[in-house]
Formats: C-alpha cells, structure tokens, sequence
C-alpha cells in the first residue's frame, strides 16, 4: 500500500468510528441515557436484559471476537468508542466486565470452554463475569489464593473466595482463577453451582458487586478454562485490554462532565454576572479542559500500542499509562463540576452526582492511579533491564 | 446557679469533658453526616435538662453565660469526644437574635420553647438562583393588615424537615434601590397553611437540605424581628462566629483518623509512598490547627476577627477534600464500596468523607468568595 | 537542485540526521541556554554552506523548500541531536515576511545576506509596560522627508547585542482610534546612530535579552514592510508556527533526562517516593508528547492550528517547572549550587532548568493570556 | 504569678520583641538591604566583617547565650525575631550559620573549648562555622566518614572531608565532626591547620559554600569539644535550632517576597487594567497568602516546642514540620512571584531574584522540605513506638 492508499484507508476507518459513535450515542439516548442510570440503582441485575440483547443485536458484544465465533474480528479501537458512548450516556450494561474482561479471558484462552461458550456470549444469551481479585483487593493477577484441588472421583474441587465481582448478583457463570499444581488455573463455573455464596455490596453507582465464595465447589476436568503460563497470559491480556476499555469509558464520562458544566457555568449567573465570566472560574475550566485533552491522548497511544504489539511491555505501560490519567482526570473534573456547580451539584436529582459516582467506580476498578503509575514504574524498569540484559 | 465564668478554665474542662464521656451515646460519636431529629432527641433533651443547652445565652434567659474563653473549651470538648452538633439553630442563631433586636413579647414566648426542645428552627436564607449572591432573593412578604402574606421559595435549608419553625429573610420592599435593602427578618410557624417542606436528597444518600415553598403563607406582623426593611443588617450581623466554625480543623482531624484506621489495616504505613501523602496531610492538618488556635486567640480576647478568617474555611475544606480523595486512593478496589467496609479490623466507610468534602467549599460562601473577600479586604488588591 | 519533498520520509530523515550526527559540534548538543553568535558561528556556517539555513523558504530564494512534513522531521532530528537554535530570526521571521510582504529590492537585498551569515536580525516588538499587551506599544516613527525618525524604547530583545538588524513595530499614527491601527512595520540597521543596546541579565546569570533604545534614529521610508499604519496584521499573521514550538516537549524531555542521570546517581530510583514524583513526571510528558503529536500532523496536513494549541505551551511550560522543580529537590543539600555538580558520575548543572523554566511560561503570551484565550475561543465562556 | 500577671508579662514579651524587630530591620535597613546583597555576591568574604562587629556591639550575636559566657540568655523565639528580619532583608551575615549552628554546638557541648571560644565568637572577634555533612549530603548528623585517631605522639589525626560547609572561605575555624573509638566527636580546628584544604564553590546567592578536606590534621586533645553521646547531642540540637532558625529567615523572606508582588501587581496596568485587578491573579495570591500564613504557623509552633522542651520528640517533629512548610512556600511564593511579576521578575536588576536565590540556597540548607516530611514521618512512628512501648 503506498501513501496515498494508506491515508485514504486511515480516512476511512475514521469515518466507520465516526459513524459507529453516533449510532452508539443515539441508541443509548433512545434508551434513557442517565435517567436509565438513576432507575437501576440498587436494582438486582443493576442493568436490562432486554437492552443487553439488544446490544447483542447491534453486534457490540461481538465487535473484537474473531469471525471463528462469529464475531466481527474488529480491534479495540472500535470497541474503544463503544466504550467510551457508554460510558459517557452512563449505560449501566456491563458491556466491558462481561465482554471484554470475561469473554475476554475466554477468547484469549481458546479451547473447547470458549468454543462452547463464546457464541451465546456474542448473541447476548450468556453473561459471564470474572473473578480474579482475593479480598486483599491485590492488582496483580498472579497473586491468587484460592485453590483447584484434584478429588477422589476425577473431578475438581475449589476453594477460596473472589472478592470484587462485578455485576455477581446478574452473572450467568463465573470465570474464576484458582492455583493448582501447576500454578494459575482458570474455571468456568455457573452461578448456581453448589457451594458458591455471594455476599453482594452496592458500589457508589448502584451497581452490586459480589464477594464470591467457593466452598468445595466441584467442577468437572471439561469446565477449566487453561491452565499454567498459558491460562495466565490470557488474563493478563484481557484484564489489560479491559483497562483500555475502563479508560475509554472514563474518556467519555469526562467529556460529559466537563460539557454539562461548562454550559452550566454559561448561563447561571452570580453577581449579575454569568459565573462562566470570572476570570478564576475560566482559568480552572480551562486546566480540566486540558487534562481532558491529555487523557483522550493518553487513551490514543494505548489502542495504538495495542493494535501495534498487544502483549508487548510497550502496550502494558501504555494501558497503565492511560488507566492512571483518566481515572485522575475524572476524578478530578467530577470533584471540580460539582464545586463550580455549588449546592445542586451535591443534590441526588442533578445528574453530575451519576457523573461523579461513576467516576468512582471505574477510577477504583482495574487498578486507580496510583497503583498504575507504580506498575508503569514496575514496568518500566523491567523493561530498561530487558533491554540491557 | 453557678457562676461557670469564675471557675478555672482546667475545672470547668475537666467537669464538660467528665458530662459528656458520662451522658452522650457512644454510638452518636463522631457520626458522619448531621443527625436527625430522631436520633438526637434524647441528647438534647440531656442537655437541656443540664441547663446546658445554651452556652452563650445570658443565665437571665436560660442559658450558661459562658464568656468566649470558655465557650470554646465547651467547644473543644465537644468536639474532642465527638458530640454531634443539635439541630441548633435555635440557640445559635434565634436565641441571641431575640436577645438583641427582639421585643419582650418574642423573648418570653420563644425563648424558653427553644430551651424545652419544643421549637425547632431553621434557616430561610437561600434561594434558588440565588446561590452566594444572598440579598439578591426574591421570596416576597406582603403587609395585609395586621399580617405577612408570604410567597416564594428558600432552598438548602438544612434539615428544614424536623424544623417546626423557620427564621427567614423576605423581600417587603420590591422598589428599594439597593438589592440589601427591602430586606426583612421573619419568624414564621412551618405549621402554617400554605408552607411545603422537600427534602432534597443528596450524593450521599441522605437528606440534610431541603426545599420550603410558601404559597400565601401568613404571619402575624408581630413575628418581625428589627425594623421593617431592615433584615439584611441583622442577617449579617449574625454571620460573625459562624465564620471560625466554618475553618475547624475538625472534620479534617476525623477524616486523617479514619485514614489512618484504614491505612494501618491494609499495612500502607510500611508504603513509603503512602507514607510520604498521608505525613503531608499531616503537615497540612497541624498548620491548620495553629492557624486556628491564633484566630481562636483573638475570640478569647473578645476581640472581632477581621476579614483574614476566610483563609480558615478555604485551607480547613481543602485539606478535609484531599484527605478524603487519599482515604478512596488507599482503598484501592474497594474505593466505590458505598457504606462501611470491612478491612479486618473496624469496619471504615471509605465514601462518606468523601461525599461530605464535596459540599464543604460551597456552603457558607464559596471558596471562590472567601478568596474574593481575602484578595480585596486583606490583600487590598483592585476591583 | 534537490527537490527533498519528492524523497521519502524515511530517508530524508536518514539523511538529515546523518548529516547531523557528522557535522553539528557535540559539545554545543543539548546546551542549557540559548547560544551567542560566538559560539554558534561555526555552525550557521556550515549550514549556511550546506544551504540548509532555511529548510522552508522556497528554493527559489536560497532555501530548501520543505513542505510542512519534511520541515517537521528536520525539526525532530534537530531535537533528537540536542542541536542547538542558530540565531533564526532572519530564517523563520524577516525571510517569510519579505517573501510574503516585501518589496523586490528588499528581497533582493535583505534575503541572500541572511543566508550568507552576514545580517543577523533581532526582533523589536515588546516594550517596558506593554508586557504581554503588545499592541499598546508607544516607540514613535515620525515621516520626515523620504525617511523615519524613531524615538522610544523596545525591551526583552533576545540577543540584539548579537544582531546587525532589527525589524521593529513602531506607532506611526497615534491619532489611530484603536491600539492596533496606526502600527507600521520597520526594518532598522543596528548601526544606524542614535540606537542603545543594553543587555539585561538574567537570574540564570546569562544576557539573552536586551532593551534597545532609540534617540532620533533614522532609517529609510524604504524600509517599510507593506503599508503604512498597517504593520499589526502583517505581525499577528506571523505568529502562527511558533504556537506550537512553544508548546514543544523538548525542554521538559532533556530536563527529565538530566533529573533521570542525577537520580541514578544520587540512588534515587531505589527510593519508592522519588519513584512515584519521577513517575508522574514522565507520564504528564509521556502525555505532552501525545498532544503534541496530534498538533504537528495537524501541521503536517497543511491545516490551520485552531486556538486550542495553547494548551500546549501551558502544559509544556508548567510540567517543564515541576520536572527542574524535582530536580532541585533530588539534589538535596546541593540543590543550590551553581554549575555543574559532581554527584560520582556525568556532572549535573541542577539549577539551570530551574532557572530556565522560570520564563517559560511567560514569553510567548503568558500562560495567563494563553488561558484567557481557550477559555473564550475554545470552550465559549462568556466576557 | 496568676492568670493577670502571666497575660501581662507574655504582654511585655511580645512588646519587647517588636522592639528588637523593628531595630533589627531599621539597622540592616540602614546598612543597604537588598543593594547591599547584591553587591556582596561572589564576593570573599561573602558578607561585611565591619557588619558582623556591628551585630556583636548590638548584642545581636549573644543572644541566646548564657549570661556566664556574656550572653543575654534569652530563648530561641527572640532570635528567631532576629533571624526573620535579616532573612527578610537578605542580609549576607552568617548569623544562624556561625551563631546558632556552629556557637550552638559549643554552647550545647560546653567545656573547656566552649569556654575559650564563645566570648570572642559573642563579641565578632572569631567566626566559626559546622563542617558536618559528608559529601553524599546526607543529612543525619550521625552519618559520619571523617575518622579521628590517636597518632604516636600523643595527638589525634583527622582525615576525611566535609561538604556543604558555609562561609568557609570566611570562617576562622571549623568545628568537625569525625568518627573515633567512642563514636561521634567534635573538634576545633583553626582555618590555617595545616592539612586542611578547602574547595569553593558559588552558591545561588553567590556566597561561597566548601569542600574542606582534611588530610592527617593533627590536632591536640584539647581541641575536641566533646565525645559520643554529649557530642551527638549538642550537635542534634544546634541543628534543630538553627534549622528553625532558617525557617525563621525563609518567613521574612516570604513576606517580604509577598509584598513585593502585591505592590506590583497592584499598579502594574495590562490591558487598560492593574494586574491584580484579574481574579485568576487575585485568587493565586489569596493562595500564597494563605501558604504564608500556614509557614508562620508551623514556625511559632516550632518555637514554642523548642522552648517548652527542647530535646524532646515533639520539638524534633515540630522542627521538621516547620522548616518543610517554610522550604516548600518560599519556593512557591518566588517562583509564583517571578510569574506574576513577568519578563522583569526574571532580571539580575530587579530584586526579585535575589529572594529566588535566597530562597533556593535556605530551602536546600539543612535538609529541604521532601527530607523534613520524611523525618516528621519517621519520628512521629518513633514517638508512637515510645508511647506504647
């Protein structure tokens, strides 16, 4: 392909994201946008089967599948600006813990688990969800502690408990990590499965997350997932793919934000005056409007660097990289809007509180700043090390 | 009845401080958002059957008579064992209103109702649109014989819901040249036709603000306070004392407890880098306090505090907020876990301080307008 | 003739930095202050020789032509060697001016002298008290007879004490009703009699800039860039490239790499704290670079930069200050010392990025105007 | 005395200290300032001797010391009133390095050396400087390199070289730290002992900052002042003195860098308009009001710790807690003053940037303010580990 050809490629998936995001941005507003939000607080599941399904029709959960398993086979850029619609229209589905962090696993590992599973996860009739983390809340996914021990019968017991399970109380089946004898082991198991007990807990959205306990919970040889270095690159790509995706998704909430109170600050008026007016108020509007713009750079060079080497150190310093800017980044903004709202943005009935409770959530979930500015740190010495070795 | 002002200042601590570790609740210590009614009744009526609902009152109308110097060790005890704060408008704010530019008639029926937990009052200042700009209200009060026909609505009133009365500022005089005057200073029965209470639930997940809306709410002329058109100088007046309390280092104090209840159960303290964040809170939390105590100094003398004070409200709500983003940071993935959360040892609700630090620079004037007084008043700088 | 648009990308760039690499003295790579003409003769001359003084002039005039692209990739290969800034005024400011504005005598005249090294130019628009409001400049040029005779004072003139020309805006009609008319644009020969040079030294200890007096200097109506009282268009046009080199990741990149060669030596990376500031440090550039990425390809498609390229000299400028603000801190008890200090390795000059990123967020429109701006042309805020 | 007289005798005080404080800064006034700052840079030695005796005849130099050696034995806080004016007035005088630091140490050691040298250092005759820090610029004072041994005949050698040494180019002797049998030791060793070679260097001041090396520089036992434990400790406390001695200086000099700035930006015109005028200005300089004020804080309670009990942990903490906030808001002030004053804030000329320099050369000094948090850290554990052991 020459220059030319190249460029006019590049132009033209630029117009299929353009036209993707619109076709997102209109369908989740149809849908009820931060009102839909508000209604499923605290609500067991916290979102709508029948919207899932329908996202399931658009081809949104099957976007980055191989074409295998009848997905579209398109990269986590397209998926990207699914997430980052959704995230900025607050939709409550748990497109990126169920698609891209569950299934995502499931894809990465292959094998007969993800060929029976993958197809009716694309078609929207099975959510999974994984769970990875122990109650330590510890972000490095090798450090497990529950445990796969082989039975009398040929079957498999586990043991131990899963804390931080998205969206638990909704799951069809969990995708739990366990360490066996040879090291990290992955596992399918359905929600109903005897011995395993959830103990949910509302997040600041509404949403439940679950502790999930497995007490000699036994599973047959055929519900492993994989198994040692293999099973344990699957969920380190998928749960660093699934990053990218909270970043995205923090991207558009930012955006959001800073919107909704920059036309606030345009039209309330103090003093006779707009308080978009004041100087001290434009010059901080100003400071997150660049930090926005920081973050969705930041958000770029990681789907660049995924696309470019996804399992590369590059890739995962990037994820790190953006996870640690846009969880900062809104944080900020959300703490900021409210500030430059006043009394109504405290207030339950103005949207800004979804916004900032939202904020929260995906800040905290995969990592929060400061535990991805040390993994960049982390990585990239290891990296330098590499290098020199 | 006893003269508490002649008593030594470490008697008089030593005697709040062995009352309240000997009546109040344990389980109201150091609650996490302004308690209702309900829940605080049985301490107000404690206090009120000491006598020491009113520590400022003269002892003429009831009240302790406490000098400057020992309202704050009242204060500092309070706040040192974690007593919640009354629904106290009534003594804060009524009482010594009432006592000052109210008539005879107001003082004896009031007066003693505040005292008896019968009247609970609160505050009818903002508006909608209103926001810091507060003399630009626009709730109307209309002379209709021997009454106020009142229309309008206040917002933000705080817990407006358990109020049985409101103090309010109303409009009499639409034509007044400055937006100041016009102003009038009401008494109103929230039992009165025509008067509608909303609580406004806030991030929270509580209702600590309301909404009252009157429609052709009446009142006696007789409930006026001052003179007619005049509120706005008694209003302001009023905000004196108000202004320190909004800079205590207290709920800073409380938050860096908390965090560090956290932080020694998930073992941060052995994190150099948590280490490094929490010591300059710290830091921030300690100069906090030595600037407070110099203002509090100046109270003691019985002297007025100068516009300077408003550096108390903005460094006290900023250093609560960034103590509050460390305590969700060091929570790691369970950060957006709503209500307490269990990290092996006392339970810690990560979110409240957080959700609380929100509000903290809005009310009582904006940051943005403490920083505005400070530039023009103290610094001189120009318009 | 080599025609450098119709060669590749990659190895134009080979080629460029080939050159570099080969020519460009390495004790003057990555200098911490701007160089005098002494020092960096040697190099304008090699380019001059080369014929790559002016990479994007057209060929027509002596220069190489670049297209936006190829320009930007000479630019990267200039910062990936540490070349330093030749004193470019004549390149990037007089040279696309009088092809643009000029007269053809002046280009005959003024454009091969540029090239030769024999005419370097300093710019003379800033004045005491106009600072980052330029157009309130008062320096006067008064017709008399077929010349101008200018009286005032222009300041912050970087290296006149270097320059042989000054290319200057002068009011010519103070009856104008507006500031920005009544502006005419001068080129002035440095030795004409009455000019002052007086260089202004620095906190850094250096004399980059200069105030330059003017007592009844005269210079020929000639001299006159396009029309008269019309010299303010004709400036803010010129302004466009240099928004975005403003906001270039340069200095923050060598100054992280300074900080990087100190801290290994001092043991720092071993310490999680200075790990966790060093880390945020790299991330805010990691980020710069991203932005500025997104900029320059708008540069690169021929596009007109929009206002919004002010937030990157912001950034740049302040992450820039925080990183010489580490790096002060990093040296400990040597962390005022000046020059370069031995710390058991490659010396570290630890005070001139501190020095050098005092200014930074000045020159060019302060970052307060640059905000100013975003704020009203980007994110619509009213006045 | 009861509650009347304690108020009126802590009335007197403070009326006396304003007495000091305002001749202080008449006579430094008088003596030329920031003129005379600016003149004495590069110059050795980097202050004015005539000066120096000027401040010994005014008692200046005696302050603190007790009456048995001819001093006025008054506590630190009048020094501090001392300090803070010539800090604001950036008076190139070495008073806190020769006086509290150096003097310090030997009044706290005492002894025969103490003995000798403190009346002539009290009356300007001897000026003597601290020479403790190992080249690494570690700032425990009991990390140590110099050795001190017993030669054969009957002396002591010392080998070894100090670093960060002020005015050693204007010093009449060192006081030395260096390691012996019995662990740390102080010794007096003239500017002209053979052996000892000093390498200069400018600091941002444009004082002189040295390198003194000492290669076998014999000296008696009479000169050590004192040994282990009584040597650690009068050198711990004339440290922590003169480092609340410096955050003394850092306040005056943030005040007046303050006030600078306000008086410009209130005249300064941009735009048809005073600068400070702006809100976004007006609302940066509340900020830095606001730090000043936090600076004098933490300062008076350091004062108040040191003269309540002097070695104690609490006074050690309150030490670091100042000279980290004062470090930290000098920097800032300067840096935020060199912005708001513009292009002439970065001038040799202007005045501004002998404050900057200052401010850089006291921030440094002693340890700066990331070493003081981590210090304040580690004591206060220390502290905690005491009270529940």
């Amino acid at each position: 392909m020459n220059a030319n050809a190249m460029a006019a490629a590049a132009a033209d998936r630029a117009d299929e994201r353009r036209l993707l995001k619109e076709s997102v941005a209109a369908f989740v507003e149809r849908c009820g946008g931060a009102t839909r939000a508000r209604a499923m607080r605290g609500r067991s599941p916290g979102f709508d089967r029948a919207v899932w399904r329908e996202f399931a029709d658009l081809g949104w959960l099957a976007v980055t599948l191989p074409e295998q398993y009848g997905g579209l086979g398109l990269s986590l850029t397209e998926m990207a600006v699914i997430a980052e619609e959704l995230g900025g229209a607050l939709a409550p589905e748990p497109v990126i813990e169920a698609i891209t962090l569950a299934a995502g696993v499931l894809r990465h590992a292959g094998g007969s688990v993800a060929d029976e599973l993958l197809p009716p996860i694309a078609a929207g009739e099975i959510i999974p969800t994984l769970a990875w983390q122990e109650s330590d809340g510890n972000f490095d996914p090798a450090h497990v502690a529950a445990t796969a021990t082989a039975d009398t019968t040929g079957g498999i017991r586990l043991n131990g408990s899963k804390a931080f399970v998205p969206h638990a109380d909704a799951a069809d089946g969990f995708i739990v990590t366990a360490r066996d004898e040879q090291g990290l082991a992955l596992y399918w198991i359905p929600a109903d499965a005897p011995g395993v007990e959830i103990v949910l807990r509302p997040l600041a959205t509404g949403a439940m997350v679950g502790c999930v306990s497995m007490k000699q919970v036994e599973v047959a040889p055929t519900q492993r997932i994989a198994a040692g270095r293999h099973a344990a690159d699957a969920l380190h790509l998928a749960i660093d793919e699934a990053t990218v995706m909270a970043s995205a998704a923090l991207v558009g909430l930012i955006g959001k934000a800073l919107n909704m109170t920059l036309d606030y600050i345009k039209v309330r008026t103090q003093f006779g005056k707009p308080i978009g007016s004041f100087q001290a108020i434009q010059h901080r509007a100003v400071d997150l409007y660049i930090q926005c713009e920081l973050a969705q750079g930041a958000l770029g060079d990681a789907l660049a660097a995924h696309t470019e080497a996804p399992r590369s150190k590059a890739a995962q310093a990037a994820t790190s990289r953006a996870k640690a800017r846009c969880s900062d980044v809104a944080l900020l903004i959300c703490r900021e809007a409210v500030q430059m709202h006043g009394a109504i943005g405290f207030t339950d009935e103005y949207d800004l509180g979804l916004y900032l409770n939202r904020a929260l959530v995906l800040a905290a979930w995969l990592g929060n700043s400061a535990q991805h500015r040390r993994r960049y740190a982390a990585i990239g010495n290891a990296s330098t090390q590499e290098a020199s070795a | 009845m006893i003269d508490w002002n002649a008593m030594g200042d470490e008697e008089f601590r030593q005697e709040v401080r062995t009352f309240f570790e000997q009546n109040y609740p344990s389980e109201l210590r150091y609650p996490p958002h302004r308690l209702r009614w309900a829940e605080i009744k049985g301490w107000y009526m404690t206090l009120a059957a000491k006598g020491w609902l009113a520590p400022t009152w003269p002892t003429l109308y009831g009240g302790m008579g406490l000098n400057p110097t020992k309202f704050l060790i009242f204060i500092e005890e309070q706040e040192r064992w974690g007593v919640a704060r009354t629904p106290d408008m009534g003594m804060t704010m009524v009482g010594p209103l009432l006592i000052k530019h109210g008539t005879e008639e107001q003082k004896s029926y009031y007066l003693p109702k505040i005292l008896r937990g019968e009247h609970l009052w609160c505050q009818g200042y903002s508006e909608p649109n209103a926001g810091s700009d507060l003399a630009s209200l626009k709730t109307s009060a209309i002379i209709d014989r021997d009454e106020f026909v009142i229309n309008g609505q206040k917002t933000w009133t705080t817990l407006a819901q358990d109020a049985t009365h409101i103090f309010m500022l109303v409009r009499t005089d639409p034509q007044a040249k400055k937006k100041q005057e016009g102003i009038s200073f009401l008494l109103v029965d929230c039992k009165s036709p025509g008067i509608t209470v909303r609580p406004i639930p806030n991030i929270a997940g509580n209702e600590e603000f309301c909404e009252v809306f009157f429609d052709n709410v009446r009142a006696p002329r007789a409930n006026i306070v001052g003179e007619l058109n005049k509120g706005w100088t008694i209003a302001k007046a009023m905000l004196g004392f108000e202004r320190i309390t909004l800079g205590s280092p207290k709920q800073s104090q409380y938050a860096l407890g908390r965090l560090e209840i956290l932080a020694r159960q998930r073992g941060c303290f052995d994190d150099p880098v948590f280490l490094d964040k929490f010591t300059a809170l710290q830091l921030d939390v300690a100069d906090l306090v030595s600037v407070y105590a110099r203002f509090v100094d100046i109270v003691k003398r019985g002297e007025t505090l100068g516009p300077d004070v408003s550096l108390l409200k903005i460094w006290a709500t900023e250093t609560y907020s960034r103590i509050s983003s460390l305590m969700v940071e060091t929570a790691g993935a369970a950060g957006a876990i709503v209500g307490k959360v269990d990290f092996g040892g006392e339970p810690v609700d990560v979110l409240s301080s957080f959700y609380y630090a929100r509000p903290a620079p809005i009310y009582g004037g904006t940051n943005e307008i403490q920083r505005n007084i400070i530039a023009k008043e103290v610094l001189g700088l120009p318009s």
